[in-house]
């Protein structure tokens, strides 16, 4: 369940280095998130299409990325054209549909998937070995960067055994339902996955202890610095301030 | 119902894990018939956990068909109602108890049959008593010894009365005192029951017939064979079994 | 729980990124070395204990659990939770990167404020542990999804309606994070004391 | 230094776990010098992981005295330094492997003992070449299966140059081919080692004597005996190691 499906292609966006690509995503997701204009958001949006483009990625899998935004954005759909004040371009009954309500709606629209593509081009398309990787060069601090990747580490292992756990509850004719049982049996599931989770914190400290851990962690940094990073980097740059200007004009 | 009427059939079930294309189980037959005791004996991943699940319907096979007393089971749902009639006991006792005293992950079962708590209590204490645990009763089951946590796990599956029970592995990691109880509570029981062991001596004294899996295939009585070989051990002073 | 890219203004992005910087910063001071793999694991179990669905009637909803997290880990919960929520968004995409400010103070901040709050109350009988986790749950899903609404309300007053609706929609959830951790932190009480914090005097 | 100087001294330790009153370890003597090459064969917990914990310094004893290098360890800062020259090999890799990917893995203990990274990378790389897994250096730890983890793990332990080794049941869950490429690679190894393993004919292919462990303290070689007995196995077609 847990896989880095983009993490393994060889296009251009794969081959750059996993900091610039942190800061580029940055930098374009707060311009798009700051922009107000539909058109300027359209603009952001053909940008995340080129890059989506250039990373080489599947179509059916970043659409299928893609379904939990489109639950919200039906559910937005659903209720901002009806509750927002203004203009109201359409009326039925006591329904009324306003006009500031639908442009509000394109542009949350716009926006969240422009994010969201720019955050499979950029960001998901590392490992998160990488990302740790990236992040460390941006002076994100230590600590933080290690619980990202051993927090990582970990996700499969425990998911693995609450997979056991739940079908030995089945086996014993669990059936989940609406009823204080089944919530006492999932509270009981998961307080296992804590308890679990904390024994083994105790052995993977004791096995750091083993390797010379000192309270102070390493990295190994191995990415040469190339002309290619720093002409896509400016590029981002230079296409978010020219957005940004051009809209405050 | 006749005596050696038929309980398990696995006719032709192959199986392989996705995104491999080794197949565990290759056209595998077996039948377990009532009153049967079958040991199971063969090497490390060689499919024999993966052939109890396939019978529980964990692992859904290829081809082949499944028929668990005289019943086809095709989709999950006819599994459903099987699988607390087959008792089956996990190679590894932590990921089967995960209630916080003994008594209710033993009770678990039976709760979910629909008795009334105080009826699944009930059973559940003459379960424990049965196996000689009953003053483990109010212990936190996770912090039992390995032993004692084989026998809670072993409770809460023979609480659910099961027709058939599937054992996998029950003496890992078990000393030999709670080895011999175990000999002596299975040689006890009156139900069929299919086990799988590394241990000889252990498989030899509580079944009828030892089979073994090769190739994704089951190898019966006839096609093994016993077989000496050398172990270490303390001068032999206690009685032992070999792991 | 989760608020989505692309709605939020400009002014409460970077509040919330603010806020979660800071917050993750002190709860990053307040982690040992000895300790950091435990957070790290525990917000592994986090992670997959969201995971989980349970019914309400037809439909089934994916536990939170912030309130047992911010039990276990106080002001440690936020980095635990940054991480959770960043992981997250890269397998499911539940969201990108602007928004990840904001939804770390709308779970976290409960899960912080619930620790100081119902933790002293653990342990003293089973009723009473029962209740403060009972209260550990709903009140963090409550305030979460108040917060979240706050978070609307100060990017367009005229989200007032939709938050309303947010909120409405969390009760039944409240009730279940609210049954749910009750029994969980009674759980972890009886088999595993060792997890839940003690305060050193 | 001479040849058959004592690396590891264990006198009179006894231990027992915190709110247990049985002593894992009782009035326990061990002694491993220069060259030795040791097996430790024995019941499933009779104390065998903790020993191990207990040279390492992450099991306090109550009583005794711990030698490593001819140094008396009393605190845990003493044990500091010893750690980068004892390398444990742990019983779940999973516990061991924790970094994201191979190389970062074993370059863990390297960049810890001070080594500049590209100079850590060059170790680990050699080690991994010395194991014949050097293609698996980008791979994602977790994501190899459960052989390839341990080789993995024993690079991590080799990379840092350790004295001696202690092996916690390094073939468990391992196949016939891993296991092979084990017996290789210990072979091969010019430093001492101490292997706790169920398995005589591992144990016996790679270490000269085989001691064993009872009620918390060590037998060594001749108060145990080498002893025959029956096993299943298929006709004999196959080299087979036993479980
Ligand atoms: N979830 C899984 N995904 C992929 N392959 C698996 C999975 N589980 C087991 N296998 C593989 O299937 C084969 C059979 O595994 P299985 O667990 O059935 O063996 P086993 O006979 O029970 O072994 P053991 O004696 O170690 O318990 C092994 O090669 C194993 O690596
Ligand atoms: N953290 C712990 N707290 C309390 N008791 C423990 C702990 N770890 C181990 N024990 C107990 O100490 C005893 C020895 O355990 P240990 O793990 O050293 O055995 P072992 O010989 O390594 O066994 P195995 O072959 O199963 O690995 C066992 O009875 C076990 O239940
Ligand atoms: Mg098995
Ligand atoms: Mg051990």
């Amino acid at each position: 369940m847990i896989e880095e499906k983009f993490a393994s292609g060889q296009s251009f966006i794969h081959q750059l280095d996993p900091k610039i690509r942190i800061i580029a995503s940055i930098v374009l997701s707060f311009a798009v998130a700051l922009c107000d204009n539909l058109y300027i958001a359209g603009c952001y949006f053909i940008i995340s299409l080129i890059l989506i483009m250039m990373a080489k990625l599947k179509w059916i899998d970043v659409v299928n990325r893609l379904k939990p935004v489109f639950w919200f954005l039906l559910m937005i759909w659903i209720i901002l054209p009806l509750t927002f004040d203004g203009e109201v371009i359409y009326q039925y009954s006591w329904l009324r549909i306003t006009g500031p309500g639908v442009i509000l709606c394109c542009k949350i629209t716009i926006k969240s998937i422009t994010i969201l593509l720019l955050f499979t081009a950029l960001i998901a398309t590392m490992t998160i070995a990488s990302l740790g990787n990236g992040l460390h060069r941006i002076y994100v601090p230590d600590k933080m960067v290690f619980l990202l990747l051993m927090s990582y580490r970990y996700i499969a292992v425990i998911e693995e055994e609450y997979k056991r756990l739940l079908r030995a509850a089945k086996f014993r004719g669990f059936k989940p339902g609406t009823n204080l049982h089944s919530y006492k049996t999932f509270a009981y599931l998961a307080g296992m996955l804590f308890v679990r989770a904390s024994l083994r914190a105790q052995r993977v400290y004791q096995a750091m202890l083993c390797r010379g851990f000192n309270q102070k962690f390493h990295t190994l940094d191995v990415y040469p610095s190339n002309r290619l990073n720093l002409t896509f980097l400016i590029g981002i740059f230079a296409a978010s301030l020219s957005l940004v200007i051009f809209e405050i004009m | 119902m006749i005596d050696n009427s038929s309980i398990i059939k696995l006719e032709d079930i192959s199986f392989s894990y996705p995104g491999s294309n080794t197949r565990v189980l290759d056209h595998l037959n077996l039948e377990i018939n009532k009153g049967d005791r079958i040991g199971m004996m063969a090497p490390n991943g060689s499919g024999k956990t993966t052939l109890l699940h396939t019978i529980m319907g964990l692992c859904k096979p290829e081809s082949g068909t499944i028929e668990v007393f005289g019943k086809l089971l095709k989709n999950e749902k006819d599994f459903i109602p099987v699988r607390s009639k087959i008792g089956l006991l996990f190679q590894d006792s932590d990921d089967q108890l995960f209630c916080p005293t003994v008594l209710d992950d033993v009770a678990f079962g039976p709760l979910n049959l629909g008795f009334a708590p105080q009826e699944a209590i009930n059973i559940s204490r003459k379960t424990l008593e049965r196996l000689g645990i009953q003053n483990f009763e109010h212990r936190v089951t996770h912090r039992l010894s390995g032993g004692q946590k084989r026998l809670v796990a072993l409770a809460a599956v023979l609480a659910m009365e099961p027709e058939v029970l599937l054992l996998d592995e029950p003496t890992a990691g078990l000393d030999n005192k709670v080895k011999e109880k175990l000999i002596h509570i299975l040689n006890a029981l009156d139900i069929s029951y299919f086990v799988i062991s590394h241990e000889f001596d252990f498989a030899k004294a509580v079944t009828d017939k030892i089979y073994s899996m090769e190739n994704g295939k089951i190898l019966t009585d006839d096609e093994i064979h016993i077989h000496r070989h050398e172990h270490v051990h303390k001068h032999g002073k206690h009685p032992h079994i070999h792991k | 729980m989760h608020i989505s890219e692309g709605v939020l203004s400009g002014p409460v992005l970077a509040s919330g990124a603010v806020l979660a910087m800071a917050g993750a910063a002190i709860g990053l001071k307040k982690i040992d070395y000895d300790r950091i793999v435990h957070v790290a694991i525990l917000a592994s179990a986090f992670f997959v204990a969201s995971l989980i669905h349970v019914n309400i009637g037809p439909a089934s909803v994916h536990l939170i659990l912030n309130g047992i997290v911010g039990l276990l880990l106080g002001f440690a919960a936020i980095p635990a939770i940054l991480t959770a929520l960043l992981l997250q968004s890269i397998f499911f995409q539940y969201g990108g990167l602007t928004a990840l400010g904001v939804n770390v103070v709308v779970m976290a901040v409960p899960a912080v404020l619930v620790h100081y709050l119902f933790l002293p109350l653990l342990g003293k009988s089973s009723t009473l542990t029962f209740v403060a986790g009972f209260m550990a749950g709903m009140l963090s899903i409550l305030l979460s999804s108040l917060l979240l609404g706050l978070a609307l309300w100060f990017t367009d007053q005229n989200f007032l309606e939709t938050s309303l609706v947010i909120i409405t929609a969390h009760i039944p959830v409240m009730i279940i994070e609210g049954i749910v951790t009750g029994f969980c932190v009674t759980f972890l009480l009886k088999v595993y004391p060792e997890i839940i914090p003690v305060k050193k005097k």
